[in-house]
């Protein structure tokens, strides 16, 4: 396990999420642009269980975990909140964002186009995002 | 130079130039402090800015909501024949609108001075 | 494999759904109380995915797939639709379904009541909801 | 005794008594059959109709979507001092009722003959 913490659902949280996961990839031996990719995707993982999961209620928690094991990181943000996906967001072109002046809906198109494999998973009221990537052995 | 704090870090300095603005983003734009940032976005764009000059040496970081900023105010802004240009962007904040295929939406110069060349 | 096979999202597909897969029931030993049970946790999970997540759009499919191993039945209903669960809707009390004068809500309650263990995972925009249960073996 | 066919093999037929309407439902209530299960259901409502029988000896099925209409329009029923009785429900109908723990919001009978003891 190299990273395991709840962090309240408030926007400005994030920023904190992003610096002690950065820490935590780079004592793993993940640095530069993969490491940076990797923790926009968490960060955009974190946005979503915070925004759109749980209204940004401060009294609700996400959980973040992360482990590395033979060469592949997986990390793991649970949330007890409401989930929805619309796979229709993942194909429009950018065009519609732009004619619909739309502020979000990028995000989870970043974590597909970062991570090697991406699911959500619904299990008793607990909503589970899991985010793999396989990176070079140290 | 006005000069405004907002969260997570993120400091905007707009100064207007003859014939736009060149705006230093310096710190974070992700999904808490991009809300500010659209704000004042849309305050200079309802003053009737239109050429903008998004100097990025010191924004370390931009997250979806970050971008979104720039394409949710796009088309108020090209629909007056005005510009986005973003100049000097680290590569870390570059590759985020590459990954999406954003590049050819807006302009990218290195250096502000490039940037000015284009609006006079 | 009992089952696999894929219907459009039409309500009107529903009675034959639950008349095939009742069938494939009983061919397999499960009769009775139980099988009127899962034939409608099963119901209700197709109903979700061709009303919810597609809209009653009849060009679009779900897949239905079970198997029964080792005295557990696993139903797995596929589709490519949008997906939403929010997990207030398994905790409201009834009346507040009689004083919104709710028509729907109920089935996912349902699904959790009959079925031991259900989960829905959305991987590469395929939503899959895998609904197990414990059958007596024959 | 007016007979409506309703999708997925569903029947309705609706017997006006003395003081209510006795109301066959034969076949399955589904997430398709209760759309217009529920239309019918509203018309009655809206007549004036508040004492509601349910014959269900001949209910083969129920969904949540068929409880949606009961419980949907049960205030628009109980606050006129009306009220939805069950009579003869199969074991595996009553049973839905059972697992959602709606036992206790309408009245459960074994034969229509108890059922309009109720209501007169
Ligand atoms: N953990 C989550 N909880 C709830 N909804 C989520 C979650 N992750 C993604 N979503 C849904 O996916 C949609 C798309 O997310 P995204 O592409 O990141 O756009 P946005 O920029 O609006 O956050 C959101 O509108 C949201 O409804
Ligand atoms: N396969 C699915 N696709 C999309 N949404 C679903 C799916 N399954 C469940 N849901 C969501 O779960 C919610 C609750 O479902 P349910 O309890 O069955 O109520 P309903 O009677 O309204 O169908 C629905 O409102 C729907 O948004």
């Amino acid at each position: 396990m190299i990273a395991n913490y709840s962090v309240a659902c408030r926007r400005e949280e994030l920023k904190s999420i992003r610096d002690r996961f950065g820490g935590e990839l780079a004592a793993n031996g993940i640095t530069g642009l993969l490491r940076d990719q990797i923790v926009l995707a968490v960060d955009e993982a974190c946005a979503n269980a915070i925004i759109h999961g749980n209204d940004c209620d401060e009294n609700r928690m996400i959980r973040l975990e992360a482990d590395l094991r033979e060469g592949v990181l997986s990390v793991r943000i649970f949330d007890v909140g409401k989930f929805e996906f619309d796979p229709k967001l993942l194909d429009r072109d950018i065009d519609y964002f732009i004619r619909h002046k739309m502020k979000g809906g990028l995000g989870l198109r970043l974590i597909h186009a970062i991570m090697d494999e991406v699911r959500f998973d619904v299990v008793d009221g607990v909503c589970v995002c899991t985010m793999n990537k396989a990176v070079p052995v140290s | 130079m006005n000069t405004t704090n907002k969260p997570s870090g993120m400091q905007i300095a707009g100064e207007p130039i003859s014939g736009g603005i060149v705006v230093l983003i310096s710190g974070d734009l992700d999904a808490s402090s991009s809300l500010a940032f659209d704000s004042w976005l849309k305050e200079y764009i309802s003053e009737g800015h239109t050429q903008f000059i998004f100097d990025g040496r010191e924004l370390a970081y931009i997250a979806s909501a970050g971008l979104g900023v720039f394409i949710s105010n796009k088309d108020d802004v090209y629909d007056q024949g005005g510009q986005f240009i973003f100049c000097g962007l680290r590569e870390s904040v570059r590759n985020v609108f590459t990954i999406l295929g954003l590049t050819d939406l807006f302009t990218f110069v290195s250096s502000r001075e490039e940037a000015m060349e284009l609006i006079s």
